[in-house]
C-alpha cells in the first residue's frame, strides 16, 4: 500500500489520560501506512479555557504549533482529539481575516508563511485510506460485539466550520466499527454533550450528561460504548463511577476506536493498550466470543440446509433434464452457496 | 450645474424597471435615508443595458457607475439579467486595460422588495467612489472644452 | 422581580457582543431550539434562549453576572441547531471574554478552572493534568475535587506526576505575556497595518486580484 | 516550393466548380502581397502562399454571401472563418475552404525596424526565403534576417497554425507554436499602473486620424455600412477630434468583437499611425477565455458566449454587498 | 418641441426637502422647455386640470412631471396628456419623491439632484416619439393548470361564464391537497365532502375538458393566443373503456407499491384507483411497479379487465390547443422533513408527517380512521406535535411562515382526542398564527375544552427508548428543558412551491421567488396577476395559503381570465423593439437572444433581415443591447434616448 505522511499532534491528553488513544492511534496509523511526523516541541492549543478568555489568545497557541510544524515543512496535521481539532481549525479559519492574523501576530511575532490544514485522524481514515483499507487489514473481527458510536459535540460542529460527516447523525465511526465486524447499534445520543471540561468545575453535570448516555447504551444492550475524543472517554469512562453514584445501573467499558481497530487487526496488548481503560474490557470481549459462537454456529447449521436444498434441487434437475449437462455445472465457479443454490434452482 | 459645491461625486444607475427601481422605491418609501450623488436611469430590463452606456458615462466624466437588476432567475423578462451578468463582468474586467478603476463600476441585483439591501448598496457604492475620489477626466475635442466652459 | 426602564436600554452592549462575535442577535427569534439541546442547561440561572433575548435588550449587567455563561460547555449544539444561524456558542464565548474583561465571575469555579488551565500552559507549554487540578484546588480550595478518580488513573501511569515540559515553553509564556500587556488590541494593530500597507491596497490594478491567500487550505476552495 | 503548387493545383481543380478563390498574389513591392481573386487559371499562376501571405481573406467573405466561395486560409484566417460560421453571418456550405500548414506571416514594420539606417522597406529590390531566414536584396546589399524577429506579433503565440477546418489541406500539419496563449503581452501592459495606463491610451489615441482602417480590415466588422461610428440613429459617436471620441470608438470595436475576435490583428496591422488597438481586444479574449473557456473561431457549433448564459456562472465571482 | 415641466410638491412630501419652485425655476432654462411650474399635487383633479390647462394654453407637445415614482401615477399621467390631446408617450416622469426627498433631509442637495432628474427627464423626452397601439383578435378559451381546489374553483368559475376551459392535472385524479385532508379547520367538517360535489361538478361540466395525468408540456403565443401542448402521460389503461370498477386493483399482485395518495401509510398496487371519489374514476398503472411493465411478466389486470381497457403498449400523447389565457394553479409540496435528523422523520417509524396523520385520521385512508402507530399497530395516548417544522428556517433556505401549520395541528389535535378520548396532545409551536375567520378561537377551543398542552419552545430531539420515543424540547415561557415520553411525534412539516414549478414558470415565462413561488404582478394591486399578461395565479403556487383563501384566489383569477376573454379585440403595448430594415444586416444574433421568441428572420429582397413579432414582443430590449449596428431599438428606450440621459448628467 502507498504510504501517506502527515503532521501529527498529539494534544496535551494523548500524555496523560488518554494515553491509551495515543499509543493505539500511532499503531493504527502505521499498520494503515500513514506515517506520522509528529510536530517538533509542540505546545497546547489552549483548548477550552484559552477561547473563553479571548480568541485571539486560543489563535495565537495554535499558531505557534503551525509554525512549529512550517518549520520543519509540515502543513497537513492530523490530530486525534475532537478538541485540539477545533481550536486548531478555527485558528486558521479566524486568521483568513487580515486584522485577526495581525493580532495573532503580534502575540507569536512568527507569522505563517504557508497555508496548512488541520483534520481528525478519523477523518483520515474514512476519508484517505478508506474503509475497504481498514477491512483488509482485519484479522480478528469483531464478530458478536454489540457497540455503539459516541462523537461528542466537537468532531462535527460547528457544520460549516468542520465539514466532516453529518453534524446531527455522523456515521463515520459507525462504519469503521461494522468493518471491523462489530454489530453497531443505531444510538441516538450520537452527539449529545458529555458536559465536556465542565466536569471539574460543576461536577454535578456528569451523571446528568454523561450518566444519560451510558443509560442509553446500557438498555439498548451494547458491550462497549465506542469513542473519538479524550475528554468524552474520560466523562464517560473515568467518571462513570460517578454516574453510578448517582445511579446509572450499568457498567460498560469505553474504549477509542482505535483501541478496537488494533485489536481487530491483531497488534499487541501495549498497542490496544485496554489496560489503561477504566472500565475493564473483559466482560464485552466474554460476551464477543460468546455472541459470535451463536453466530457461527447458526451459519453452519443454515449452510447445512442450503446444502440439502441444493443438493434436492440439483438431484430434480438431473432427474428431469437427464442426458443434458445442467446450466448449473457451467455457471462460472459460484461465488457463494447462495448463488449456486439459486443457479441450480433455475435450472430445474 | 456642476456637482453640488464638490460635495457630491458624478454616480449614474443604470436600473431594471421590475426589480431594482422598484427596491429604490421601496427605500424611499420606508425612508431609508441614502446619499444623494446617485442618479437612476430607468431601463425596462438589466439586459437592455448595453456595457458602452456605461463606458460612455465613464469617458463622459461620471465618477462611478452601478448597475442593478432582478436577482438571476427572477427577472421580469426570463432572461436578461443573465445576459447582463456576462457582459457587465466582462466590462468590468475590462476596464483597469483602460485605467480606469474597475470599483468605479460595480453591478449587483436588488428586487422591489429590498430596499433596505438598496440602501445598503447605495451607501457603500457612495462610500466606495467618494473613497475613489474624482475620476480624471478624459481629453476632449478642443473646441468643445470651450464650448463646455461657455456652459459651465 | 425589577422593572426594566426600556427607555434605558443599553444599545451598546448589544452592539458590543454583535462586533466581537461577528453574530447578529437581533436574528433570534426566541425559538428556543437552543435550551431545548443545551446540555448544561439544567445548572443554568437563565436558559440560553433567554441570555440571546437579554443581549437583544441590553440588559449587560444581568448577562454579564450570569452564571451560564460560565457553565456552557462550548458543545456547540446551540449552534448547529439554530434556525437563524446565529453561532450562539460563539455569542456565549463572547460573553464570557466580556465578563471576564469586567472582572465579573458567576461561577468563580470555572474561572479558577481556566486560570489553572492558562497558568500549566504558561509554566509547561502543555498543559499537564496533575498539575492544573492543583491549581484548581488551590485557586478554589477544593481539595477534595475528583479525588475519588486518583485510584484508577495514577497506578496505571496515565497521569504523569511531573510535567511534560517543552524546549519552547519561554515562547509560550511571552504569548500570554504579550496578550495581558495588550499587544493583541485591535485598535493597535489595525493602526500599524495601515501605517505599513497602506500603499498597496489602493493602488493594484486588478482591484479584487491581489487579495491575499486565507491560511486555511479548506476555506480557499 | 512544391506545396505552393499543390495549392495551385488545389486552386484550379476548385475553379472548375466554383467561381473565385480569394488568395494571395504578388503586391506591389517584393515585402508585401496582396489579396488575389482568382478566377482562371491565369489567375492562379500569380498566386503566392507563405511568409508574405500576411492579408486576412475572411475580410471578403460577407460580400460574397449567397455565391460559393473559395478561400486558401491561414491557421488564423481560418478562425476567422470559424466565427462568421458560427454567427450565422456566412453559410459553412458556400465555402470552400484550402488550407496549408502556416510559418508565421511578415510584419513590414518589424523589417523597417531591422533596415534603420540602411534603407527604406521600399528600396528592398527582393526577398528570398531560405529555411528560417529571409534575404533582402538592398541598395547596400544583401541583408539576411531571421524570420521570427521579423514575423508578426501574433505568430510568436500561434496555436492554430493548420486551418483545422479547410475541406482539403495541402502539406504536413505543424505542431502548435504555444500550447496556451498567455498574454504575455497584456501582463506586460498590466505592469503599468492605472495612471499609467490612461496616459498611454490618451497619447496613443491622439494621433488617431479616425480613418477606420482598423475596421475596415476586421473581418468580424460586419455592419460595414451601417457602422454606428457614422449614424445619427442611434448617435452614439460625435464627430469631435478628441481622444474621448477617438478612443470610444475603439471601445466600440472592442465590445462588439468582445467573445468574437480571434486574435487576427488585421486591425492594429491596418492602422496607419501604428495604435495597438489590439490590445483592448485581446483583454476582452482573455476574459472571455477565463470566464467561457470560450475560443472564438474554434467550434462553429458553439453559441458565442454573450449570446447565451447559464443559470449558474461558476467562473462569475460575484461581489458581496 | 414645447416641454412643459411640472414640479409637484405632493404636499409636503417633497416640498418637505425640495425646493419645488427653485427646480421649477431651473427646469425652464433647459433646452425645448416652454413652460416650467410647481404644483401642489399633480394627480389629484385640479393638478390634472391645471397640466391639461397649460398644455393647451402653451401649446405643449411634451410634458415632464416631477413627483412620485413612475410605478405609481406614470399611468395616471399618461391619460391626463392623453385627454388634453397628446400622445400619451409624449410624457416623462421625474422620481423627486421616493428617489429624492423621502430618502435625504439636505435641501439643497435635494433641490440639485431634482432639478437635475428633470433635465434627465426632459432631454430624454424630446426624443420621444408617438407610439400607437395594434389590436388582434382573441382565442375565447382558458386553460387551468392545476386541478386542487384553487384550480377547480378558477375551472367551474370561467366554465360557468361560458368560457370554454381546459383543465391540465399532473396526478390521476383532481382534487389536489385538499383530498388528502380528513377535516378542514376550523369547522372541522368533512374535507372530501365539501370538495366532493366541486369534483363532480368539474366531471360533468359541458363547457370543461379535463386532462388528468397530463402536464404542460410547452406553451408558446402571448396574451389572446397561447400555443399549448399538452403531454397526456400513459396510464396503460385506456379510459374510455375504463368503467373505474375496481377489479384490476383488487387483483393486482404488486402489493408492495408507494402509495402516493396516501403518503406512504401502508402499500398499494400497482394499477390504482387513487380513492373512491377520484375523478376521474379511473385506473391507471404506475410503470416503475407494474411487473408486467418492468419484468415482462404478469398481466392479472388484462386478464381480470371486464371491458379490455388495460393497454401495455400505451405511448404518452401530445395535445394541442390554442387558448386565450391560462391561469397556473399547481399548489404546494411539503418541505423535507427527513432533513431534520433530530426528529428522526424517515429514521423512526412512529414520527410521522402532518399529510400521513392526515391520512391516518381519514375513514378512507389505510388505517380506516383508526390512529395507529405505524410500528407495531398500537393506539397511541402520548401524541407531540412539533410545529414549524421547515417553517420559519433561514438555515435551510425556508424563513417565511407556512401560515395553516398552526390551524391544521390545533385541528389534529381534536381530532386526535375525538378518536381517542384517554389521549393526551402536546404541541410544541413558538407562535400560533391564527389570524382569520374563528381561527384564533379554535386555537384557544383545542387548549380549553380539548385539554391540548402547548408547550412553547422548540424540540431539541427525538429518540427511541424501549418502545417510547422521548421527545426532549423547551419550554422558553417556563425558561426550563422539557421531556415528553410520546408514542408517536407528528411533524406540522412546512409547505414550499410545487417541486416542479419552477419549470412551469419557465414555460409560462413567469417569474418566481427565490422559493419557487409564482411572483404575482404587484403585490397589493395584482395579486393574481403575472407580469406576463394573460396568465394568472390562484392558490398556494403564488404564496401559501389556506383553503378559504386559495378558492378565493381562484375565483379571483377567472374574474381576471373572464374579463380579458370577454373583449372580441386586445391593444398590444407599443413600447416594443422596432427593425429598420436598411440597417440590418441579418446576422440574426437578435433572434438567438430574444427570450420572446419575437424576432423572425424575413427576406427583404433576397436579404435576410430581422422582424419584430409586434404582440409577442415583452419589450425587454435585450435585443437593441445585442445588435452591434443598433439597427433593432426599444421604442421608448432607443440609444438615443438613453444616451440623452446620459449626456444630461455628464455634460454638466
Amino acid at each position: 500500500m502507498s504510504k501517506i505522511t502527515l503532521g501529527y499532534f498529539p494534544g496535551c491528553s494523548g500524555l496523560g489520560t488518554s494515553a491509551e488513544y495515543e499509543k493505539s492511534t500511532r499503531a493504527v496509523c502505521r499498520e494503515l501506512g500513514i506515517d506520522l511526523r509528529e510536530i517538533p516541541d509542540w505546545n497546547c492549543c489552549g483548548s477550552t479555557p484559552a477561547h473563553t478568555v479571548d480568541p485571539v489568545l486560543s489563535s495565537a497557541f495554535s499558531a505557534r504549533v503551525f509554525a512549529q510544524g512550517e518549520q520543519v515543512g509540515i502543513t497537513d496535521v492530523i490530530t486525534p482529539c475532537p478538541s485540539c481539532l477545533s481550536n486548531l481549525r478555527n485558528a486558521l479559519r479566524h486568521m483568513d481575516d487580515e486584522l485577526f492574523a495581525a493580532r495573532v501576530d503580534a502575540l507569536t511575532e512568527r507569522p505563517l508563511k504557508q497555508e496548512h490544514s488541520i483534520k481528525s485522524v478519523l477523518q483520515v481514515i474514512v476519508e484517505d485510506i478508506g474503509l475497504d483499507s481498514v477491512k483488509a487489514r482485519v484479522r480478528k473481527p469483531l464478530t458478536g460485539l454489540k457497540a455503539v458510536a459516541y462523537y461528542g459535540c466537537l468532531m462535527n460542529r460547528p457544520e460549516k466550520v468542520m465539514r466532516f460527516d453529518d453534524p446531527e447523525n455522523p456515521v463515520a465511526m459507525d462504519q469503521v466499527l461494522e468493518v471491523l465486524g462489530a454489530e453497531v447499534l443505531p444510538f441516538p445520543l450520537k452527539v449529545d454533550c458529555c458536559g465536556g471540561s465542565m466536569s471539574i468545575p460543576a461536577r454535578r453535570s456528569t451523571p446528568h450528561l454523561a450518566g444519560k448516555i451510558l443509560d442509553l447504551a446500557g438498555e439498548m444492550g451494547a458491550d462497549v460504548v465506542v469513542v473519538a475524543c479524550p475528554l468524552c472517554q474520560m466523562n464517560l469512562d473515568l467518571r462513570q463511577g460517578q454516574s453510578r453514584a448517582a445511579g446509572l445501573k450499568y457498567t460498560l467499558p469505553v474504549p477509542y476506536f482505535t483501541q478496537l481497530m488494533a485489536y481487530a487487526f491483531g497488534l499487541s496488548d501495549a498497542d490496544t493498550a485496554f489496560k489503561l481503560l477504566a472500565e475493564d474490557i473483559a466482560p464485552a470481549f466474554t460476551c464477543m466470543s460468546r455472541r459470535s459462537d451463536e453466530i457461527k454456529a447458526e451459519e453452519a447449521r443454515k449452510a447445512v440446509l442450503a446444502e440439502e436444498k441444493a443438493r434436492a434441487a440439483a438431484e430434480k434437475a438431473a432427474k428431469t433434464q437427464a442426458g443434458t449437462e445442467t446450466a448449473a455445472e457451467k455457471q462460472p465457479g459460484g461465488k457463494s452457496r447462495a448463488n449456486s443454490a439459486s443457479a441450480a434452482g433455475g435450472a430445474a | 450645474m456642476s456637482v453640488l459645491n464638490t460635495k457630491e461625486l458624478r454616480i449614474i444607475g443604470f436600473l431594471c424597471n421590475w426589480c431594482s427601481y422598484g427596491g429604490a422605491d421601496t427605500a424611499g418609501v420606508g425612508r431609508f435615508t441614502q446619499p444623494t450623488d446617485l442618479r437612476v436611469v430607468r431601463v425596462p430590463c438589466s439586459g437592455r443595458i448595453n456595457p458602452l452606456f456605461i463606458l460612455k458615462s465613464l469617458l463622459g466624466g461620471a465618477d462611478g457607475v452601478l448597475v442593478s437588476g432582478c436577482h438571476p432567475r427572477d427577472c421580469h423578462y426570463a432572461e436578461g439579467n443573465f445576459y447582463a451578468r456576462r457582459r457587465l463582468e466582462l466590462l468590468k474586467g475590462f476596464l483597469p486595460v483602460l485605467g480606469i478603476d474597475p470599483r468605479r463600476f460595480e453591478y449587483t441585483w436588488v428586487s422591489a422588495s429590498e430596499g433596505q439591501r438598496w440602501q445598503h448598496v447605495v451607501e457603500a457604492f457612495t462610500a466606495q467612489i467618494h473613497g475613489l475620489g474624482p475620476a480624471r477626466g478624459w481629453p476632449e475635442a478642443p473646441e468643445l472644452e470651450i464650448l463646455n466652459a461657455v456652459a459651465r | 422581580m425589577e422593572t426594566v426602564c426600556l427607555n434605558k436600554q443599553d444599545n451598546s452592549f448589544t452592539r458590543a457582543v454583535e462586533e466581537r462575535s461577528g453574530q447578529v442577535v437581533s436574528r433570534c427569534y426566541q425559538c428556543g431550539n437552543c435550551t431545548a439541546g443545551c446540555p448544561m442547561s439544567f445548572l443554568f440561572d437563565y436558559p440560553v434562549s433567554r441570555i440571546m433575548r437579554l443581549i437583544q435588550a441590553g440588559q449587560k449587567e444581568t448577562v454579564l453576572s450570569s452564571k451560564a455563561i460560565w457553565l456552557c460547555a462550548a458543545c456547540n449544539t446551540c449552534t448547529q441547531r439554530c434556525p437563524n444561524e446565529i453561532d450562539v456558542s460563539g455569542v456565549m464565548d463572547t460573553c464570557r471574554q466580556m465578563a471576564r474583561r469586567e472582572n465579573k465571575f458567576g461561577v468563580h469555579a470555572v474561572r479558577a478552572f481556566v486560570n489553572a488551565f492558562i497558568d500549566s500552559v504558561k509554566f509547561n507549554g502543555r498543559s499537564h493534568e496533575v498539575g492544573i487540578m492543583a491549581l484548581y484546588m488551590l485557586y478554589t480550595g477544593r481539595f477534595w475535587t475528583d479525588v475519588d478518580l486518583a485510584p484508577k488513573v495514577l497506578p496505571k501511569g496515565k497521569m504523569a506526576i511531573l510535567p511534560h515540559r517543552i524546549n519552547g515553553r519561554a515562547e509560550v509564556a511571552a504569548i500570554i505575556s504579550r496578550y495581558k500587556q495588550g499587544f493583541s488590541d485591535p485598535e493597535l494593530v489595525r493602526a500599524r497595518l495601515a501605517a505599513a500597507g497602506g500603499q498597496g491596497a489602493g493602488a493594484s490594478a486588478g482591484g479584487d486580484k491581489g487579495s491575499r491567500a486565507g491560511h486555511g487550505k479548506e476555506a480557499a476552495s | 516550393m512544391s506545396i505552393q503548387d499543390d495549392i495551385k493545383a488545389a486552386i484550379a481543380k476548385a475553379l472548375q466548380d466554383i467561381p473565385c478563390v480569394i488568395g494571395w498574389g504578388a503586391g506591389p513591392e517584393p515585402l508585401r502581397a496582396t489579396p488575389l481573386f482568382m478566377r482562371n487559371a491565369a489567375d492562379v499562376e500569380n498566386f503566392t502562399a507563405g511568409f508574405l501571405a500576411v492579408n486576412n481573406p475572411a475580410l471578403y467573405l460577407p460580400s460574397c454571401k449567397g455565391v460559393k466561395t473559395a478561400l486558401v486560409v491561414k491557421g488564423c484566417d481560418a478562425r476567422s472563418v470559424g466565427q462568421l460560421v458560427a454567427e450565422n453571418l456566412v453559410k459553412r456550405d458556400e465555402l470552400y475552404l484550402i488550407g496549408y500548414p502556416c510559418s508565421g506571416v511578415i510584419d513590414v514594420d518589424k523589417v523597417a525596424a531591422r533596415l534603420e539606417g540602411k534603407c527604406e522597406p521600399g528600396e528592398v529590390t527582393r526577398l528570398r526565403e531560405e529555411n528560417e531566414d529571409v534575404i533582402l536584396d538592398t541598395p547596400g546589399g544583401e541583408v539576411r534576417l531571421a524570420k521570427k524577429d521579423i514575423a508578426a506579433d501574433k505568430c510568436a503565440r500561434c496555436r492554430y497554425p493548420n486551418a483545422e477546418s479547410a475541406d482539403v489541406f495541402i502539406g504536413e500539419k505543424r505542431a502548435p507554436v504555444v500550447d496556451q496563449d498567455e498574454y504575455a503581452d497584456l501582463a506586460d501592459f498590466e505592469k503599468l499602473s492605472l495612471e499609467e495606463r490612461k496616459a498611454f491610451w490618451e497619447k496613443e489615441l491622439s494621433r488617431c486620424i479616425r480613418c477606420y482602417a482598423c475596421r475596415n480590415a476586421c473581418p468580424l466588422c460586419v455592419c460595414r455600412d451601417h457602422c454606428v461610428a457614422s449614424s445619427r440613429e442611434p448617435h452614439w459617436l460625435t464627430q469631435a477630434d478628441g481622444v474621448r471620441d477617438k478612443l470610444f470608438f475603439q471601445l466600440i470595436h472592442a465590445t462588439h468583437l468582445a467573445g468574437r475576435c480571434t486574435g487576427c490583428g488585421e486591425c492594429e496591422r491596418a492602422c496607419p499611425v501604428g495604435i495597438p488597438v489590439l490590445t483592448l481586444k485581446r483583454a476582452f479574449s482573455r476574459q472571455v477565455e477565463d470566464m467561457f473557456g470560450y475560443m472564438a473561431g474554434i467550434d462553429v457549433n458553439t453559441t458565442p458566449p454573450l449570446l447565451t448564459f447559464r443559470l449558474e456562472e461558476p467562473e462569475i465571482k460575484e461581489r458581496e454587498w | 418641441m414645447r416641454i412643459g415641466v411640472f414640479i409637484c410638491h405632493c404636499g409636503s412630501n417633497i416640498a418637505g426637502t425640495v425646493d419645488c419652485a427653485a427646480v421649477a425655476a431651473k427646469a425652464a432654462t433647459y433646452p425645448d422647455v416652454a413652460y416650467a411650474t410647481d404644483i401642489m399635487y399633480a394627480c389629484a383633479e385640479p393638478g390634472q386640470d391645471a397640466i391639461i390647462a397649460a398644455i393647451k394654453e402653451h401649446q405643449l407637445s411634451g410634458v415632464v412631471v416631477a413627483s412620485c415614482t413612475p410605478r405609481m401615477h406614470e399611468p395616471t399621467f399618461r391619460k391626463t396628456v392623453e385627454r388634453a390631446g397628446l400622445n400619451r408617450y409624449m410624457f416623462e416622469m421625474a422620481n423627486i419623491r421616493e428617489h429624492v426627498s423621502w430618502i435625504g433631509k439636505d435641501i439643497e442637495a435635494n433641490t440639485n439632484k431634482a432639478a437635475e432628474l428633470v433635465r434627465m427627464a426632459a432631454a430624454k423626452l424630446r426624443l420621444n416619439k408617438e407610439l400607437k397601439p395594434k389590436s388582434f383578435p382573441v382565442t375565447k378559451r382558458l386553460l387551468v393548470v392545476g386541478g386542487g381546489v384553487a384550480g377547480i374553483q378558477a375551472a367551474l368559475d370561467a366554465a360557468d361564464a361560458g368560457l370554454e376551459v381546459i383543465l391540465v392535472e399532473k396526478q390521476p385524479t383532481i382534487g389536489g391537497k385538499m383530498a388528502k385532508l380528513d377535516k378542514t379547520f376550523p369547522t372541522v367538517d368533512c374535507s372530501s365532502c365539501i370538495l366532493g360535489p366541486r369534483m363532480v361538478d368539474v366531471a360533468q361540466h359541458p363547457n370543461i375538458t379535463l386532462y388528468a395525468y397530463s402536464e404542460v408540456e410547452s406553451v408558446s403565443g402571448y396574451v389572446g393566443n397561447f400555443d399549448v401542448k399538452i403531454r397526456k402521460k400513459a396510464s396503460y389503461v385506456d379510459w374510455v373503456k375504463c368503467t373505474g370498477c375496481g377489479l384490476c386493483t383488487e387483483k393486482c399482485p404488486a402489493r408492495k407499491s408507494y402509495d402516493r395518495f396516501n403518503e406512504g401509510v401502508g402499500p398499494t398496487t400497482a394499477i390504482i384507483i387513487p380513492f373512491p371519489q377520484a375523478i376521474p374514476k379511473k385506473a391507471s398503472i404506475e410503470r416503475e411497479h407494474c411487473r408486467l411493465l418492468t419484468g415482462g411478466k404478469c398481466g392479472v389486470c388484462a386478464k381480470v379487465c371486464p371491458t379490455g381497457a388495460i393497454n401495455y403498449a400505451m405511448e404518452d400523447e401530445i395535445i394541442e390547443a390554442r387558448v386565450g389565457g391560462i391561469v397556473a394553479a399547481t399548489g404546494y409540496d411539503l418541505i423535507d422533513w427527513k432533513i431534520y435528523e433530530e426528529y428522526g422523520g424517515g429514521r423512526y417509524p412512529d414520527v410521522v408527517t402532518s399529510l400521513q396523520y392526515e391520512r391516518m385520521l381519514s375513514a378512507s385512508g389505510p388505517t380506516g380512521g383508526h390512529i395507529k402507530r405505524p410500528s407495531d399497530g398500537v393506539e397511541p395516548k402520548d401524541v407531540v406535535f412539533i410545529q414549524c417544522v421547515g417553517s420559519r428556517d433561514p438555515s435551510i433556505g425556508r424563513p417565511y411562515c407556512s401560515g395553516f401549520c398552526c390551524m391544521y395541528t390545533a385541528k389534529q389535535a381534536i381530532l386526535t382526542k375525538d378518536h381517542i378520548p384517554d389521549s393526551q396532545s402536546y404541541v410544541f409551536y413558538m407562535d400560533i398564527r391564527s389570524p382569520g375567520k374563528g381561527y384564533d378561537e379554535f386555537t384557544r377551543r383545542v387548549q380549553e375544552e380539548y385539554k391540548a398542552r402547548y408547550i412553547r419552545g422548540r424540540v431539541s430531539l427525538v429518540y427511541p427508548k424501549g418502545n417510547k420515543l422521548i421527545v426532549r424540547g423547551a419550554d422558553t415561557l417556563m425558561g426550563v428543558q422539557v421531556e415528553v415520553e410520546a408514542d408517536l411525534v407528528v411533524l406540522a412539516v412546512g409547505a414550499e412551491a410545487a417541486s416542479e414549478s419552477a419549470k412551469l414558470a419557465e414555460k409560462l415565462r413567469i417569474s418566481y421567488d427565490s422559493y419557487g413561488f409564482f411572483m404575482e404582478g404587484h403585490p397589493k394591486l395584482k395579486p393574481v396577476e403575472t407580469n406576463t399578461a394573460g396568465v394568472f395565479l390562484a392558490g398556494a403556487c403564488q404564496g401559501l395559503k389556506d383553503i378559504p383563501s386559495s378558492v378565493a384566489q381562484g375565483s379571483a383569477a377567472a374574474a381576471k381570465a373572464i374579463g380579458l376573454l370577454s373583449r372580441d379585440m386586445l391593444d398590444s403595448d407599443p413600447q416594443i423593439a422596432f427593425v429598420s430594415a436598411n440597417r440590418c444586416v441579418g446576422c440574426g444574433k437578435c433572434i438567438e437572444v430574444c427570450p420572446f421568441k419575437a424576432i423572425q428572420e424575413i427576406d427583404l429582397r433576397g436579404q435576410p433581415k430581422a422582424e419584430v413579432i409586434e404582440t409577442v414582443c415583452q419589450g425587454c430590449g435585450l435585443c437593441n443591447a445585442t445588435c452591434p449596428q443598433g439597427a433593432i431599438q426599444l421604442s421608448h428606450f432607443t440609444d438615443n434616448q438613453i444616451l440623452a440621459e446620459v449626456e444630461a448628467l455628464c455634460r454638466f
